[in-house]
Formats: structure tokens, sequence, C-alpha cells
């Protein structure tokens, strides 16, 4: 196992080279930041010696390299825009964000494996056929367009919910969290259902299709020709064999949800790195792109990592020792 | 394998065999929701192609745009023009046309990024499966450090590389394929993980080995033998694909890296519409949304219904 | 003897209700097991045995019903049961094992919890006592340093050796009835004859009745008292297992044995029945076996014989009957 | 012997297979685990005759199907060689017209006839694919006639030539798989486990196909399965392998009159009898230890009710054993202490 | 404020950002982000209207826009090339230094040093000396009518605290280390920043030594950017907010009819309007091969009298726009009255166009920004499907701004050949409209950098350099109107209309509304 993970991160620096590489590649193309750095009327000599200062002529390798190094001790420079250290910003931004994502996860997983289990088993009742007809709406219609009618529902005509932003927040040390106030609480409602929803459908339906599965395979018939309890098959011996898969698509999603969040959180004003990073893009701030990429990446990569280790607690097959006779 | 099945199922492999079992037909007659889906999709395609004769109105035709004419309110509603069934839009187009034409490029975009997504990642599926070792491993790499980038990131960076190469060319030209790679370039990594275990498990069939021994060369056992018993995944996948890319482009339009809104999408109608939702011209946001909506449903249910129809183990 | 029999079936019809129309599976069979005894059932794939042993535990998979007849277990029906109480006979009152060792038990549990979770469901014992016995059971079944391997998942087992444990599972709650459907046919022969014996040791030790659900002759040879020989979801012939295997009756049965080399390699050609079982959707009209069978007269084609009495045993089919005047003797070729 | 031996169509000498199934790099120096081989297949020797069966026997993981993969060339040997017609296959670039023409010789059936048919192909295509190959005809319909004949020749109907493999039951199957191997009119067939996945009734049918064939065709096989009396009833010479090595040798009479070896002995005490002749049996003992560590010396010692010290320390070879014909590689054997038993 | 558990005590206590809910507390928000709070980084709107709540110049302007004086209570020109400002006496900056004459020389030579963005406040060449405490005099190379108009947004700071915090260098982005400016503030001005997270919130406090009479009865203001205009409506509509500005002007009628709100509507000074490429021999994007048809006056008319600017207001400004004869606006020029836009006229304008040998008309591409003026795009698109009557294919190109401005401007090379830009005068005058946007320029923009399309009139250019010098407002004012009729006759831009301001405001709160568009807390009364 420790093999393994030495392995993984290992693989998991590379990925991080290659998507920083990527990045950077990329961003040479996606505009001038000087232009969004300086007012309109600034001169073109102006511009060019900015530009100079930044950086910004010399090759994209040396460019990279230069990241590369500085990124190795957590320096990823100064934000264009914001004119502070891409590492405080993100900092600031990152516990809103991963707060939002973790609760979206979470419901997504509460309300996605029982529903899943539940139309996996009954797959023809009436319960079943509503709770996919719901979650298929969840991806029928993109988020925006959700996280839009649900203020219009919930905030402007019933004016239930807050309609942006994170309520009140406390700070314990660089952490802020919104966890611990009925306004931040209220705040948090509207956004992780939108942004939760996808992946409560997914899981749902990943969970069904694992559930029909497995409910047929030998060793449930087994386990009812020994006459066990309908609940211990089910929920003990059917439902943990679906968790490897569902542990993969989780731990996939997560990833994604971390990136959805820009939708989610440019509708809710939500102040995290997903707007963040909207903001960095419309504004051509290279430092704070590249600082969330990397971010994605390791954060991707991270979760890869448990998941891969979730496996080991879950399925007893991959622990290293051999088979003895 | 079950009793029955031993007695019943004489053979569980081969798209072909199972599209051409009247099994499948019966259980898509006997299953109204597919029927029903198949119709909705089937009439949206058919919408969509013939949109120019279709449509009332030709909303890209700039010349025939009246912007007096614009935020008419649906038939029935007071103020209403009886030219226009669903209402105008804030340029004065006709709401129904936009929803054919939008349902057009959507459906485009997602026809083409998924035709897209799935050869590239069959093939190098395929390659990955059968070639196995490096070649595979690889891949794989590849593949991983892809999912490392949502279609979010990959559409922002795409679009932004070609506002710059190509920023003084037609931009709905353009616009279209920056779309299309981007939604291929997230979705590819399925289809080729998919074709790769189904192609694992195919490369040590006898079948397979039957051909080697004979001298065939490997490409030409993957493209023969090979692709055409894992290509039934790959339908299902496609098909879930498919909604999901056109939501894709509906999201990444809301980011204004869609289509442009003189050729819109139905994705781009429901985010133009998003500003009118506040102000009372409801139609323009609702229509359209409601249309993409019943079309994802549709396609999704169609895919559900592949998927289940396709697994032999749950029949 | 007028005792009651362990389990008997009446007329047992299993159908699959298909867009095609029904399929009768399992056509009127009736047979009866005496405690202790082992019944063999073989027949060809698609004959319709493991569908009878499928039936008998009440583990038909939908669509499958059973249509017809009874089911009694010591003279109460068991095919009218409620799930629940169905329930309690599986496991408790018969227990079952599986072809494929490989996948019958979940992967995800180590043996002892699977084994434990079966005892305390049947029988009203603690934790400490359930473990006891999985230990002793275990023990039983021929795996050594059990109280060890109680911990072990299914994987670091052998093939044999998990197919132990499934036996040991099936008689945690001593059955009076073991459903063993084909047992063996998933092991390499020398651990194929282990296990054979194991489980003739065990339900001889337990007084336990076996119905034996195989293809393969040589285990039925081998192990059971009596045998059903089964075709096209019917029994075609019945009777005691030596006077089956040696004088057949039935012109499939004949073509069967026929059809099995010998070690004695003195056959030049082997006897082959032409043709395969007809499908579910496609079998004749009067005796299943007609197109494939050479001694087949316009009887056979229009009226389905059932099983009648012929030497010991009883066989369904026209040439024993005495009307018919033929002795219905077969010789194995 | 004295006669004239005929010259043998397929000479195996030495031929060996090691996959390396190590864990990755970093695991090993962690774990401080040396690299592991699984020698599926190792000194392999024996000659088949024109127009003969020669039957390898013996338990999953013995390495027989290795054996065959090896011999048609499907896997790269890691030793020893084979020869067709005294033509060493290894030798011949993978390219070469000789290597074609090798490959057109030998033919394979399989054992699993629903993997064996590409379920998206017609049945006449499968077959053709072979003809088609080898450039055996060109017209389209020389190409028909000749799947055709083929069709009959396995007693199908060539109109079955326009159906699918699902469309067939197993034992058709494999009639279609055997038409495909005979359609490059090969010389020498290998027969994995031909039909292991059969009913007895159709592995008769196919069992009695495959005699006739040899007959009419003079055909040689390599005839691999797990089942005794099938081997017996097919094969004129009888290899027994076990853990990847040729354990005794002998013509089929000899073998089941005299079984030397232990391990083959065990193996036809293991059979079922349904001659119900009331044989004494011993019980059976042990399971095949993991071939990835075998057992030092003899690997069937610790099995072996007649091993001592030296089987646990000194690999046997296969030798000639006292009687007929047998090869055996036994130190009690060798030594005289296996005659006692059984 | 209610709160949950002994845990959270602890951490609110330790949570400078919570504050106690008051009737005091004005919360608004707007479309974008204010990015840092040293105010020489960035020459923007709204940037400097937030920083004008912190720090004041030595004038300001009223509601109406007239400079009033602010730090500077009185000045005069002594000498047609000398300014004399006398500063105002007891001002205290925020950490209480004393304002004077020190702070005056500093923030002159600050605002021009390297990294500011806001040079062109003061011209390089002009001296700023101290004559006392509370005197300063500037010495200019020539006479400048118009010295102070900007001066507004010239923000005074403190010596001593800048320097003592290290912050004498404007911020550059390619600094690692932030300037402290930029994450604090020290101004003279009525409010106090009492803690800013870029991007996410600023919060002011009310500053209760200022030395004017406090019109607002604020405590505290929360600024929240709020980028998605729907979202900012809602929060608006919920009452989450007690002003959000932009309002899109289709959510206007929402948000008047809405009980608890209103929306505050009038003429911005911005003016949009259209330029042609009129420089370069053949177009860069265009279906004309060989020449370039903007160059033929004909054209460039037929192209005005194709567009609708009635129909445009009515429809995709819904009202809030007044069409423009003139490229300054009426606000900032007075006879502005005197001009009138081209009529309407499509077959006028095809007639021009056949006339010019395009009776088929041709194909050419609009640049176009989607996020930078009110309805940008809709308006282009408009503009696009007018010109299609008259058999011009418009390709429109709409792209957010940071693409759009790197394509179209100076530093891209002018890479347009027909744009939608929309201009207010950083002096509030018409000389800045002449020069930057008519002036002749060369290919590095030398002459009139904004002057996108080159339209090169040496008349023009003379006429602005009168005007330059020119001290007499009625004189100064007859050479604008000259200048100006030369421009309309060359059809040098096509004018479009003013846009309109929109905020939204709950009616718990009164407030004044400034054409420039900058929000000031100082006339914010909360009921």
């Amino acid at each position: 196992m420790l093999a393994f993970t030495i392995r993984r991160l290992l693989q998991a620096i590379g990925v991080m080279l290659v998507v920083a590489l990527i990045s950077f590649t990329l961003f040479r193309y996606v505009g001038d930041p000087v232009n969004q750095m300086v007012g309109l009327d600034t001169s073109l000599e102006q511009r060019e010696a900015l530009r100079e200062q930044l950086g910004l002529n010399d090759p994209v390798l040396v460019q990279f390299a230069r990241f590369v190094t500085r990124a190795a001790q957590l320096d990823f420079g100064t934000s264009y825009q914001f004119r502070q250290p891409v590492v405080d910003l993100i900092g600031r931004r990152l516990p809103a964000t991963l707060e939002l994502s973790l609760v979206s996860a979470l419901l997504a997983l509460l309300c996605g494996i029982p529903m899943g289990v539940y139309t996996g088993l009954n797959r023809d009742s009436l319960l079943s056929k509503l709770f996919l007809s719901i979650s298929l709406l969840g991806i029928s219609l993109p988020t925006f367009f959700i996280g839009i009618l649900l203020i219009f529902l919930f905030s402007v005509t019933l004016q239930w919910l807050p309609s942006f932003g994170r309520g009140e927040v406390v700070d314990f040390g660089w952490w802020s969290t919104g966890l611990l106030t009925v306004s931040g609480l209220k705040a948090l409602i509207l956004p992780s259902i939108t942004l939760g929803l996808f992946q409560m459908t997914l899981i749902m339906r990943l969970v069904r299709s694992e559930m029909l599965e497995v409910i047929r395979t030998d060793y449930i018939k087994f386990a009812r020709a020994r006459g066990l309890s309908q609940r211990s098959i089910h929920f003990r011996h059917a439902l943990k064999n679906t968790l490897v898969p569902v542990i993969t698509i989780t731990g996939l999603q997560l990833g994604s949800i971390i990136a959805f969040a820009i939708i989610t959180e440019t509708v809710f004003q939500w102040p995290g790195m997903g707007l963040l990073f909207l903001q960095s893009v419309q504004n051509v701030d290279i430092p704070v792109m590249a600082a969330y990429l990397m971010l994605i990446a390791f954060l991707f990569v991270v979760i890869n990592l448990i998941v891969d280790l979730l496996y080991f607690v879950v399925d007893p097959r991959l622990r290293v020792e051999r088979a003895s006779h | 394998m079950s009793p029955i099945s031993d007695d019943l199922a004489m053979e569980r492999r081969g798209l072909a065999f199972r599209l051409r079992q009247s099994d499948m037909l019966h259980s898509f007659l006997r299953s109204k929701i597919a029927m029903l889906s198949a119709l909705i999709t089937l009439a949206a395609i058919i919408g969509a192609t013939f949109a120019p004769w279709l449509a009332p109105h030709d909303p890209f035709d700039l010349a025939s745009l009246s912007i007096l004419d614009s935020q008419l309110p649906p038939l029935g509603m007071e103020g209403a023009d009886p030219r226009y069934l669903l209402g105008t839009d804030d340029q004065g187009r006709d709401v129904f046309s936009g929803i054919l034409y939008g349902a057009r490029i959507s459906l485009a975009v997602g026809f083409v990024s998924v035709l897209l997504a799935a050869v590239v990642g069959v093939l190098l599926g395929l390659v990955a499966g059968y070639v196995g070792g490096r070649t595979d491993a690889i891949i794989m790499r590849i593949a991983e450090v892809q999912l490392t980038f949502p279609a979010i990131l990959i559409a922002l960076l795409i679009d932004g590389v070609a506002r710059a190469v190509f920023g003084n060319l037609d931009r709905e030209r353009y616009a279209f394929w920056i779309l299309v790679l981007s939604i291929a370039l997230s979705f590819w990594v399925q289809f080729a993980r998919t074709v790769r275990g189904s192609t694992l498990v195919e490369r040590n069939k006898e079948y397979v080995q039957a051909a080697r021994l004979i001298g065939i060369p490997p490409f030409l056992i993957m493209i023969r033998h090979v692709l055409p018993n894992v290509i039934g995944p790959v339908l299902v996948i496609a098909t879930i694909s498919l909604g999901l890319a056109i939501i894709t482009e509906a999201t990444l339009s809301f980011l204004g890296v869609g289509i442009p809104p003189t050729q819109p999408s139905l994705g781009t109608l429901v985010r133009i519409g998003n500003d009118f939702l506040f102000s009372g011209e409801w139609w323009i946001a609702m229509f359209p949304g409601f249309a993409l909506a019943i079309l994802v449903l549709a396609v999704n249910l169609l895919g559900d219904w592949l998927r289940d129809a396709l697994n032999p183990k749950l029949r | 003897m007028t005792q009651i029999p362990l389990l008997s079936v009446k007329n047992l019809r299993v159908e699959f209700p298909t867009r095609h129309g029904v399929l009768t599976a399992i056509d009127g069979i009736s047979f009866s097991l005496r405690e202790g005894e082992v019944l063999g059932v073989v027949g060809e794939s698609g004959a319709g045995k493991s569908l009878t042993g499928a039936a008998v535990i009440g583990l038909l998979e939908p669509p499958g019903r059973i249509a017809g007849g009874e089911i009694r277990l010591k003279g109460e029906r068991i095919d009218t049961l409620s799930p629940a109480a169905l329930r309690r006979v599986r496991g408790k009152r018969i227990g079952m094992v599986f072809q494929d060792p490989l996948t019958s038990l979940n992967p995800l549990f180590t043996i002892g919890d699977q084994i434990i979770e079966t005892i305390m469901t049947h029988l009203p014992v603690s934790e400490v006592e359930a473990r006891k016995r999985a230990i002793a059971l275990l023990e039983e079944v021929g795996i050594p340093a059990a109280a060890q391997r109680l911990s072990a998942y299914p994987h670091q087992f052998s093939g044999g050796m998990r197919q132990r444990v499934v036996i040991a599972l099936a008689l945690c709650a001593e059955p009076e009835l073991v459903i063993a459907d084909e047992p063996t046919t998933a092991l390499d022969v020398s651990v194929q004859a282990q296990i054979i014996h194991l489980l003739q040791r065990i339900c001889r030790d337990h007084r336990t009745a076996v119905m034996l659900i195989t293809h393969d002759m040589g285990v039925i040879a081998e192990t059971a008292d009596r045998v059903a020989v089964m075709y096209s979801g019917r029994i075609a012939e019945i009777g005691p297992v030596r006077h089956v295997i040696a004088k057949p009756r039935h012109p499939y049965t004949v073509g069967l044995m026929g059809a099995i080399p010998t070690l004695s390699g003195d056959q030049q050609r082997l006897t082959q029945i032409p043709g395969a079982m007809p499908r579910l959707d496609a079998i004749p009209d009067g005796c299943a076996f007609n197109p494939r069978c050479a001694r087949a007269f316009d009887r056979c084609r229009q009226e389905r014989p059932n099983l009648m009495p012929a030497g010991e045993g009883e066989a369904a089919c026209w040439l024993v009957d005495p009307a018919e005047g033929t002795t219905g003797e077969g010789e194995t070729a | 012997m004295s006669a004239p031996q005929p010259q043998p169509v397929v000479e195996v000498r030495g031929l060996g297979r090691t996959f390396d199934v190590s864990r990755p790099w970093l695991n090993r120096v962690l774990e401080r685990q040396p690299k592991a081989f699984l020698k599926a297949a190792q000194d392999i020797t024996f000659a088949i005759d024109k127009g003969e069966t020669f039957a390898l026997v013996g338990e999953s993981g013995s390495g027989k199907s290795t054996v065959a993969k090896l011999v048609v060339g499907l896997l790269e040997a890691s030793a020893g060689e084979v020869r067709i017609d005294g033509i060493d296959m290894r030798r011949q670039t993978p390219s070469s017209a000789a290597m074609r023409d090798l490959r057109r010789r030998i033919q394979m059936i399989f054992q699993d006839p629903y993997a064996s048919l590409n379920p998206r192909w017609r049945v006449d295509r499968i077959i053709a694919e072979p003809i088609r190959a080898f450039g055996l005809e060109h017209s389209r319909q020389a190409i028909a006639a000749r799947v055709g004949e083929l069709l009959e020749l396995v007693r199908l109907h060539p109109r079955d030539g326009q159906k699918y493999p699902h469309e067939f039951s197993g034992g058709q199957r494999q009639r279609i798989c055997i038409a495909r191997a005979l359609a490059s009119r090969p010389e020498f067939l290998v027969c994995d486990e031909p039909t292991s996945a059969l009913d007895v009734s159709v592995q008769a049918q196919i069992l009695n196909l495959m005699r006739d064939l040899q007959d009419e065709f003079g055909l040689t096989y390599l005839f691999i399965s797990h089942d005794l009396a099938v081997v017996r009833h097919m094969a004129r010479r009888i290899g027994v392998m076990y853990l990847g090595r040729l354990v005794e040798i002998a013509a089929s009479g000899d073998l089941f009159a005299r079984p030397q070896h232990p391990y083959t002995r065990m193996l036809m005490e293991a059979i079922p009898d349904l001659t119900m002749s009331g044989r004494p049996r011993r019980a059976v003992e042990g399971e095949i230890p993991n071939p990835i560590s075998p057992p030092s010396g003899c690997t069937f010692h610790p099995r072996c009710p007649l091993a001592n010290d030296r089987c646990r320390r000194e690999m046997p070879r296969l030798g000639r054993a006292n009687a007929g014909s047998s090869t055996v590689a036994c130190h009690a054997v060798e030594e005289g202490r296996a005659d006692a038993g059984p | 404020m209610r709160i949950i558990g002994q845990l959270v005590l602890a951490g609110t206590i330790a949570s400078a950002a919570c504050t106690t809910a008051s009737a005091e507390t004005l919360k608004y928000a707007f479309q974008g982000t204010l990015n840092q709070l040293d105010p020489y980084t960035l020459n923007e709107t709204f940037t400097l209207g937030s920083h004008g709540n912190v720090y004041e110049g030595l004038t300001r302007r009223a509601p109406d826009l007239t400079i009033e004086p602010a730090l500077a209570e009185q000045w005069e020109i002594i000498e047609p090339n000398r300014w004399r400002f006398y500063l105002r006496k007891g001002v205290k900056f925020h950490n209480g230094n004393d304002f004077n004459a020190d702070d005056v020389v500093f923030s002159a030579a600050r605002v021009r040093s390297e990294g500011s963005d806001l040079t062109s406040r003061i011209d390089p060449d002009v001296k700023v000396e101290k004559v006392d405490d509370y005197t300063v005099d500037f010495i200019l190379p020539s006479p400048n009518p118009i010295l102070h108009y900007s001066w507004d947004t010239w923000f005074i700071m403190d010596k001593e605290w800048t320097e003592a915090n290290n912050a004498v260098k404007v911020t550059s982005a390619s600094d690692t280390t932030p300037n402290y400016a930029s994450l604090h503030a020290n101004g003279t001005g009525p409010f106090t920043v009492v803690s800013h997270e870029a991007g996410v919130r600023t919060v002011y406090a009310r500053y209760d030594d200022w030395w004017d009479t406090a019109i607002h009865n604020l405590d505290t203001v929360e600024f929240t950017p709020i980028a998605s205009d729907a979202t900012r409506i809602a929060a608006l509509l919920s009452g989450d907010l007690d002003m959000v500005y932009p309002v899109p002007v289709q959510d206007i009628k929402r948000v008047e009819s809405n009980e608890a709100t209103r929306a505050l509507t009038g003429p911005e000074l911005r003016t949009v309007f259209l330029g042609f490429d009129q420089r370069r021999d053949e177009l860069l994007h265009s279906t004309v091969k060989g020449k370039n048809p903007f160059k033929d006056v004909r054209v460039r008319k037929a192209f005005y009298q194709a567009l609708n600017l009635d129909a445009i207001r009515d429809k995709i400004m819904r009202g809030l726009s007044t069409p423009s004869a003139l490229m300054i606006s009426p606000f900032l020029f007075s006879r502005a009255g005197e001009f009138e836009r081209l009529p309407y006229d499509p077959k006028a304008a095809k007639a021009l166009l056949v006339e010019a040998g395009y009776p088929d008309g041709f194909g050419v591409s609009l640049d176009c920004p989607n996020d930078r003026y009110v309805n940008d795009e809709a308006i282009c698109q408009a503009v696009a499907a007018f010109l299609a009557r008259i058999g011009i294919k418009v390709d429109l190109n709409a792209q957010p701004k940071a693409q759009y401005f790197a394509k179209v401007l100076a530093s891209g090379g002018y890479d347009t050949s027909f744009y939608l830009l929309g201009w207010t005068p950083a002096s509030f005058d018409s000389s800045n409209v002449l020069a930057d946007l008519h002036g002749c320029r060369d290919d590095k923009g030398t002459g009139g950098p904004f002057n996108l399309g080159g339209y090169c009139n040496p008349e023009v250019d003379a006429l602005t350099a009168r005007i330059f010098a020119e001290n007499d407002p009625e004189a100064r004012d007859q050479l604008i109107v000259d200048a100006y009729r030369l421009t309309l006759d060359d059809v040098a831009y096509i004018p479009l209309h003013q846009q309109g301001l929109a905020w939204g405001v709950s009616n718990r709160v009164e407030l004044r509304q400034r054409a420039d568009n900058q929000f000031h807390f100082r006339w914010v009364v909360k009921k």
C-alpha cells in the first residue's frame, strides 16, 4: 500500500506538471493581461514596459520554468487584477468553494444512494419512476437556469432564502465558515441544491444500475438461498458491493463539482474560487488562472488517491496479501 | 448463470443480433416512455433538420428582423401578434422559429461533438486495450490528465485561444467548432475507458485468437473483429453523452463561450432569455428552456432504455 | 412404506410468460425423496434440472413462476408459503449449494461473517455460540485451522476450499434437505472427487437428504441412490441408479449412456443422438424426444407419454407401455 | 523399437514459457520481494506422427493450454523449439511466405464455441476468412462453393452460411469452428478442450466427426483435455501434465492399464466410476499448489504417497519406465518403489 | 444576529467582518469588482467612484456635476501659466494626520510616477510648488483652462502614512509583495474602509471627523460585486440589498413595479458610437478587396442613415437612451442643442450606396464588446439587422471587453474595420473628444490614440490645437462648434446615443444619482 501511495503521488506530480504546461501554453492566447491592468489611455510604451516587467515577453518555457520553481515554494505570484499574492486570494476563497462542494456532494450522496437503492430494488414501482423522472430533470436543464429559477422562486417570490452570497461567516484563522450561522446555512441551501442536483442524479442512477447487477449475482442468490433477511441482503451484502463503482464516480464527480461550482458561484455570487477563476479569465489574470488550474488538478489527484485508498478499505481482494492455501 | 438463461437466452453477445432480435423492438414497443422519447427525439431532429422549411420566420436573417417587433408576448396574451406563436425576443426574433433553429444548432453541436469524442475515444480505447503495455499506459495517463480538466475549463481555455488565433475570422463559424472541440475533448475519455475495458475482454476471446492464427494484422483485427463487438456500450454512452453535450453547450453559453447570439442555440436562447426573466418577458427564456429540457429528457430516456435493453444481465 | 416422504413434488409446472406466449420450462414432473436419500437429477443443459431445484427452494427468478402442482416438505406445502415463511424454510430446512464456489460467496465479507450471520438468522444462539458452531462446521468440512480462517476473505481460499465453505454454509442450520446444483462442475477432477465424498459423508452423518443436480453421469453413479433423467422439462426416466445405468429403458437414457466415452477405450465410435434438445418454444408434439429417437413410431409423434413402470423404475416412453408389446429394454451400445 | 518410425509431423523440444508476474518495481523494493515468475510450461518435449492423435491431459493450471498456444504460435515461447516437418517455426520471419504456409498448415479448435465465433459475422464470412487470408480461392463463387463444401463436411447445410452464430446451438457452433479450421486445408489441428463446453450427447457427435475427418484427410491432432475418458477415446498416445511439466507420456492403452506416475494414478482414481465396478478408491489428497511458488524438487511431492527426501530435493526427468511404452518423470518409478501399489 | 453554539461566539468575537445589523447599514452591489484600494492604480469609473467615498481631491463634483471646492477651499489663476490653490484647514486623514500642502505635492508626484494609471491627471511638465502649508501653486508650460476638470478623481493621499507604510511606489502587477496602499486606505473622505476582500466584499464605516457636514445617516456600507444581472436584480427585489447598479434596461419596469423598490434613471455622460477604418487602403475584414469603401463619405453616410436610433431606444434601451447627434453628451457641451442627427432614411441610404458603387452592398465584420456598455451586443445585433436591409452583410464579432479591447486598441494594432465604442471624455470637455477620437494618428496611435479608425482631417486638428490654448469660454465654444461641424460633414463617426443610467434603489433609501455613474454614499439617507 505504501508503494501504491508513492506511485500514485509520483503520477500525481506528473499529471500536475502536464496540467501546468498545458495551461501555460494556452494562457499565451487567452488575451493580453496588460490591457486589463491599465486604463484606456495608458500609452503603448508604458504597456510595453509593464509587459517586460511581468516577464510576459519571455519564451513560454522560461515562463513555465519560473512558474514551476516558484509554485514548488507555494508562490504563485501576484494577481494582476487584485495586486495581491495569489496564494492569499485563493486561500480566502478556498473555504467557500470547499464548503459548497462538500455540502453538495454530501447532499448528492445522502439523497442519491438511498434513492438509487430503492429504485434498483423496486424497478417498477411508482415511486421509482417518480425518482427517476425527477432525477432526469436534474440533468435536462442547464445548471445556471435551475439556479435562476430557484432564486426566482425562493428569493424573489417567496423571500425565504437569500439570493446571493454566503451570509455571515465565522473565521477560524484563515478558514472562514458559513456553517455555523443561521444566515450562513440559509445561504448555503440554494447553491448546494443547484450544484448537487446533477451529481445526485448521476449517483442515483449509478447506484441503481449497480444494484440491478449485483442483486443478480450468485452470492446474492446464495444469500437468499440461506434465508437471510431482505434487509441484510439488500443493505449489507448488495449495497457494499455496489460501493466500488460508486466511490470511483463520486471521486471523479467531486473534482467536477469543484469545476462546476464556477457556474453556481456565478449565479449566486458565491465568493469562492470558481467566481475568482471566471473573473480571472475575463481579466486575463494569468497567475490566478494558473494557480486555480493547479489547485484543481491537485484536488483531483488527492481525491483520486483517497478513492484508491478507499478501495482497499472496501474491497479485501485488493489488499496486498496474496491468497494462501 | 440463471437456470432460465440456459434455456432461453441462446446468446448474450453482439449488438447486431440484439438489435435485430425482435426482443429489442418488443421492449421498445412495450415501453411507452421509450416510444414517446423516441418520438420526441425524432420530432426534434426533423424539426431541426427542416427548420428552414418549417419555421415561419428565419431568425438568422438579420434583414428580416425588425426591432419594432421585439418582446411581443405569445399568442393568448394581451398585445400578441398573430404572426408570432410563442412571441418574440429582444431582437424581434420569433421565439418559435428560434427554438426550431436553436434545436438545430444544439443538436448539431451535440451530434458532432459526441461523434468526434466517440471516434477518438473508440480508436484510442481500442488501441490501448488491444496493444496494451506501454501504449496503454500512455493513453490512459493522457485520459487521466484530461479528466482533471472539466469541459467548462477546457472550453474557457480553448475559446480564449481561438479568439486570439482566429479572432479576426468570423466568430459565428468557429464558435461552433470551439464548442465541439471542447465538449469532444472532455467526453472522449469515457468512450476510451469503456472501449478499452471491453477490448481487454474481447481480445482474449477465441475468435480474435483464431484471426491472429491466420495472420490477420492487428489493425484489421481491431477494426473488423473487435470493434463491432465493443460498439454496444458505445452507443449507450453516445446517447447519454448527447444529452450531456447539449446541456454543456447551454451551460457554456452562460459563460459567454457558447454560440453567438446571432445564430442562437437553445442554450443561448435560454441564456438571452435569462435576462428577461424578472422583467416579465418570461416567454423568451421559458419556451426555449422547456424545449431544451424536453429534448434532453427525451434523449436521456432513450439512452436509459437503450442501456437497459442492451444489458443482458437485466433481461 | 407408508411413511411421509421428506420431499414430495407432484405435477410441478414452471412457466415463463414471454411475448411469444407462455413457455413451459417444467412440465408436470413428480418425484419424492426420503430422509437421507440422495436423488440424482441428470440431464443436458436446458433440460430443466436447475429450474427444478430453484422451484423447490422457492428461488425461481421472475418472470418464472410455479404454475401448477405442489411441493411438500414433510407433508407441509411449501410452494404456497408467504415470502417470509419461505425464507424461514430456506437455509433452515433446505440448504443449497451452487455450482461456482468463486461467485457464490460475497467477496467483501469474511467467511466468518457470512457463516455466523447465517447461523444467527436461523438458530437462537449468541454470537459466541454461533462462532463456535462456525468453527466446528468448517472443521467438519475439512478446513484446516478453522478458527483462524474465519477472518479470511473468500478470495484467500482455493476453489476446492471455497466449495467446502459453501457446503458448510448450506449445512449451517442442519437442514433436512440439501439441493446441490452442479456442485463439482467448476472444479478440477481431483478436487471433484473430494467434494463428492465430503457431501456424501456429511449427508450420511446428518441423515440429510440430497437432491444432486448434475450433467455428469459419473458423479451420479458414484453418489446417488436413485436417479431422475430429465429431458426437455420432463422426467424421462427415474429409478435406482444401478438399474438406470445398467439397463436404461428410455431411448434417451440409452443414447446418453452410449455417448459417454469409457475408460476401457473399446468403443470405436460413440453412440450419438442426432440433433439437439428442442428449444422451449418449439417442443414437438407427442414425445419431446421423438425427432431424435431412432425407435419412434406414430404414437410417439402424437401422444405424450407419462411416467409408467419400467423394470425397477419408471420411464416416460411408449416403448415400455405394456400395450405396445415391446419390452423397452435398450442396450448400452 | 525396431520398426522404422514414420517421420513425425510435429516435434516439440524443450518448449517452455515463463510469465513475469512480478509486482511493480516500487512494491518489490519496498516490500523486499524478488521478481516473481510463473513457469506455465517447462521443458515440454514430444513428437506427433502424421495422422496420429497425441493428447495432453491435466487439471487446470497444468499448462496444457499454454502448450497449445505455444505450438500454434499464439504465444511466444521462452525456450525450446517447435518443428513442423522439420521447419522451426520460431526461426521464420513473421511475414515470410514460409511462415504463411506454416500458418496455413496448422489450425486450432478452441474450447468455447460461444466465444470462438465473431458474433457479428455471418457464418460464411467466418469460414471464408482463412480462405481469403491465405489466398486459397479468389473468385467469389469459388469461395462460396468452398464454404458450402466445408459446411457439408461438418454435417451442416450450405444454406447455414447465411446465418449468424447465435442461431446455432453449441454443438453446431463447434462444427462451424471445425469448418473454419479446415478451410485452409491444414494438416495439423490443435484442439484445446474442444468438447468440454458441450453436453455429452453433443460431445459424442463432435468427437465422432473429428475422427471421421481425421480418417478422411489424414489429419494430425494435438488433443488437449482434462477429461481422461475423452482422451482415452481419441488419442493414441497421451502426455500427462502437472504444474507446467510433462510427468508421463505413454501409449493410450498402456497408460490406462498401467499408470506409472503417482499423479496419473491419482487422476485415474478420481474419475467417477460409471460402470460401478466397485473398484477400490483411494482418497485423493490436496489441491494443485500455487504455480508461482511451486514446491521444491518434484512438484508433486506434497501430494504424493511415495514421496521421500530425494523427491523433495531433486526434480525428476522424463525417463523410460520399466514397462511398456511409457516415459515417466518420477524417482519412485525409477527406483522401483512405485510397483507396490495400488 | 443569532448564534449557534459556543464555539461560534468565540469565532464571532474574533471576526472583524461581522457587524451588527442596524437600520444604518447600506448594502449595495455593482456588476464589477473593486480590485484594490490604491487610488492611482486604475483609471476606471467605478473604482474611482468607490475611492471617492474614502479619498477626496482638491475639487469635487456636485450631484449635477458642477465643480465644487473640496480639499481646496478656492483657487485662482494668478498668471496665465500659474494656478494657486488655497487648501482647507483643519482637515484630518482617517489616521488622524493633518492634511496640508505637503500631501498635495506628494500626491501630485505620486500620481505621475511610474505605475500610476492616472498620469494624465496632471501633465508631466506641470510643476507643483508649496507656497505655504496651506497654499500650493501649479506652474503650467502653457495655459490650460481645464486643468482642474478631472481633479475630482485625483485623490490626495497622506504623505506620512504612505511613506511610513512603504507605499510611495504605486502598486505594480509585477510586484510580488502587495503594496500596503492597495489593501488599506487612508483618505480624508466621509467613509473609512473597515475591510476589503477584493472581488468579494468591501465594508466601509462612517468617518466621524469628516470636515464637511454629513447629509447621510449611514454607519456602515457594505459593497458586494454581483456580476450576474439576474442575481443582482433578484437580490434587490428580495430585499437583500438596498441598492444595485446597473439595472439592465429590461428590468427597470420590474424594479419600478415592485412595491419596495424603484429605479433611478437618467442620461449618462458616455456617448456610444460606431467607427470605421478610414485609414487602411483595404479593409482587414470585408468582402471588398483592393479598396476601402469607408474612405467614401457616401458609404459612411449610408450606414448612418440606415440606422433607426429611435427604434433602438424604444426596443433595446427601453426608452433609456438619448439618440445623439454629437460625440459628446449635451451635459458636457452647452451648445450641443444646435446639432441634429441625420434623419433615418433607408431609401436614401440605399441610394448613397448605389451612388458609391455598391448596389449590392458588401460584407464587413463589426467588432463589438458584449460586457462593456448597456446592451452593447444587442445594439450591435440591431445595427446588423438595419444594415442588412440596405444590403450590408454584417458579421458580428461580439466579445468580452478583455478580448475586445485587446483587439481593437493600439496594442492590438487597431485590428478592426467597423466597431462600436463608448467614450466619456476624462476631462468632461470636448477638447478631449476632438483630440483623442478625431486627431490624425500614426500607426502607434500618436496623435489620436483612440481614433481607432484613423479618421484624419487636418483642419480639425488645427482647430483642436486652438481650442486647447483658448482661455475665453465663448470663443472656445465657437471653435468647438466649428470642429464638430467639420467632423459631422465627414461622418467621421456614427454617434448613436448616450446610454441611460439605471440604478435600482430600495424605497428605504434616498440618494442622489450623478450622470457620471459614480455612487457617493455621502448623499444617502436611510429611512
